[in-house]
């Protein structure tokens, strides 16, 4: 049989599938004409050659077999009605697996056949070459300009300190102010009876160079000082003579 | 070559110059001619009937467009230029298969083979630049997908994939569907009273 | 492009598809004719008459021939793509200077800017065509001086330099606040004198 002139060379075979497409090549032109059980008769054989020979087959190539063994014997024995798988859909199923496999195949050879680029039609050998320059189109609003410009100039403008102006009393006029109000009094006065009238501002400022005043006075024993208890009132009054 | 248009003179400049087939659109923007382009096809369609015959001429792959020589002086100009490297045939048969039935999944391939594909035959489909994984299939296990691409089109010398020889011989016989699909077809057609179901029974 | 012998189409081919310029006796080598090298030279002259006024030439430099594209046309070969970018602060603050004190030499610039600015900067000021050179100002090392064009007036929408906001109106429109100032006097603004003392008292 033409099956058993195959060599037995399993390098050659892409899988099992390749190898039962190669027998069944061997046996007709035409896939949907191929005898399936001669051709698992041709894979056993083939299978059971190697095995003689003792070369190692891989194992999907003794799964196939297996398989393909119980095909056979399905085939063969009459058939129960309701007995799953069908034996003829197996065939027929495997049948249309080879098809697809050759039909692959003849897709692969006419694809290589070609005329493909680089091998039988060739581009422009030395193209110029296109360039594509970026160029920026820069952009910025009349916005931007100016309060660029105001930024620079907050930022580098001479920096000047203003202060603000406001009501203070001076130590000066403190002295002088107590030291004249306090001959008028005659009992114990609070130091707040000494401020002038004015803002807040001003009353604060007084009452704190008062304070230093009626302390410079006291040292220089023009007035006395008391005080029942921290933060207890101040008072103030010119010493008995 | 008699009085030639402006614009067919840009393009054939264009294309001339580009190391890579030319879209409409990039052509337009080099050649700067406005509008929406009819007159670019126009050009490319003068060029291509102009070096008609010629030891050049002009083709369009996919959407794109460039200058080759002709097919009948390979001859000419294969010498001491080396041979591209030969694919297996694995690499080969798993190439038709991504390009006649894209988009196809690993074990696709492998069900119409029947045999396992080695990693490195669609590392090489890959690295040539023809084959490139286009998203997963939405099945359990989201597998990738493979389809083919613009250079494949480009190096095999196909307008599109409708120009794949063979493709509607193949589609018209069913050989590009699924072996279920094909039986339950089979079923329909052949033996009304099979039950399909039983089909789905006995995968190895 | 009419009926082509046999070899002009070869010689165009090779020619074609060459890296290089190619020599009459290279390309005899490739097309194979025997001979003198006559029919060569015969397709040559074909070839050049037949491209003359063509998007693309054949041409020789010394005794070697091969394509290139018409020279007229090299402006096609390189697009320029308008991308419209921001300038930098750098860039602006420059821009502003130049605008409200031209001339200004580069070092005047730095000085009211407090900072060294990069060459880029002008360079980009330049290149948008904003600013030009305008002269040297005659002091030791005569520095070039730099001034504002009509584009610069043209872009941003001003009749004349003039129409640019002066030091009025931008304090007027608060531009000329440092921001902490500003931050300073919209505190104020919260809490004008509504309680001054007990807002005072919670201190110390």
């Amino acid at each position: 049989m033409t099956g058993e002139q195959l060599t037995l060379d399993l390098d050659g075979w892409e899988g099992p599938l390749d190898l039962l497409l190669s027998l069944a090549r061997s046996q007709k032109v035409d896939l949907r004409q191929i005898s399936i059980l001669a051709l698992v008769e041709q894979y056993l054989r083939f299978v059971d050659k190697a095995g003689r020979m003792q070369l190692e087959l891989a194992a999907d190539y003794l799964v196939m077999a297996a398989w393909l063994a119980y095909l056979k014997s399905s085939l063969l024995l009459p058939r129960q009605p309701e007995e799953e798988p069908d034996p003829e859909e197996m065939a027929l199923r495997l049948q249309l697996r080879l098809e697809r496999l050759a039909a692959m195949r003849e897709c692969g050879a006419r694809l290589m056949a070609r005329d493909r680029l680089g091998r039988d039609v060739f581009p422009r050998g030395a193209p110029e070459g296109l360039a594509v320059q970026r160029k920026a189109m820069w952009q910025a609003e009349l916005y931007d300009l100016i309060s660029a410009y105001g930024r620079i100039n907050a930022r580098t403008r001479p920096v000047m300190h203003v202060v603000v102006d406001r009501q203070v009393m001076t130590l000066e006029a403190a002295l002088e102010r107590v030291s004249m109000l306090v001959g008028s009094r005659i009992d114990w006065s609070a130091i707040e009876t000494f401020l002038p009238d004015g803002s807040e501002r001003l009353r604060r400022s007084a009452l704190a160079s008062s304070f230093l005043a009626v302390l410079e006075l006291a040292r220089q024993g023009k007035v006395e000082l008391r005080q029942a208890a921290p933060f207890a009132p101040l008072l103030i009054r010119q010493p008995a003579p | 070559m008699t009085e030639i248009d402006p614009i067919v003179r840009a393009v054939e400049a264009v294309l001339f110059a580009s190391p890579e087939p030319m879209s409409v659109d990039s052509i337009r923007a080099h050649v700067g001619v406005g509008k929406g382009g009819g007159d670019i096809r126009a050009a490319l369609e003068q060029l291509e009937a102009q070096y008609r015959g010629r030891g050049i001429m002009l083709v369009r792959r996919g959407d794109r467009w460039h200058f080759q020589t002709a097919p009948d002086l390979a001859h000419l100009l294969r010498r001491d230029r080396e041979e591209a490297r030969r694919l297996s045939r694995a690499a080969i048969e798993t190439l038709a298969i991504i390009a006649y039935q894209e988009p196809v999944s690993r074990a696709e391939i492998e069900a119409i083979r029947g045999v396992a594909i080695s990693k490195g035959t669609l590392d090489v489909l890959m690295e040539a630049g023809w084959v490139r994984p286009a998203g997963r299939r939405e099945v359990p296990g989201r597998p990738l997908i493979y389809a083919t691409t613009p250079a494949f089109l480009q190096h095999f010398g196909l307008t599109s994939r409708r120009d794949l020889p063979g493709l509607e011989d193949l589609r018209a016989a069913g050989l590009l569907d699924p072996v279920d699909l094909a039986l339950e077809r089979m079923g329909e057609e052949d033996m009304p009273d099979a039950s399909p179901d039983s089909s789905e029974e006995e995968r190895d």
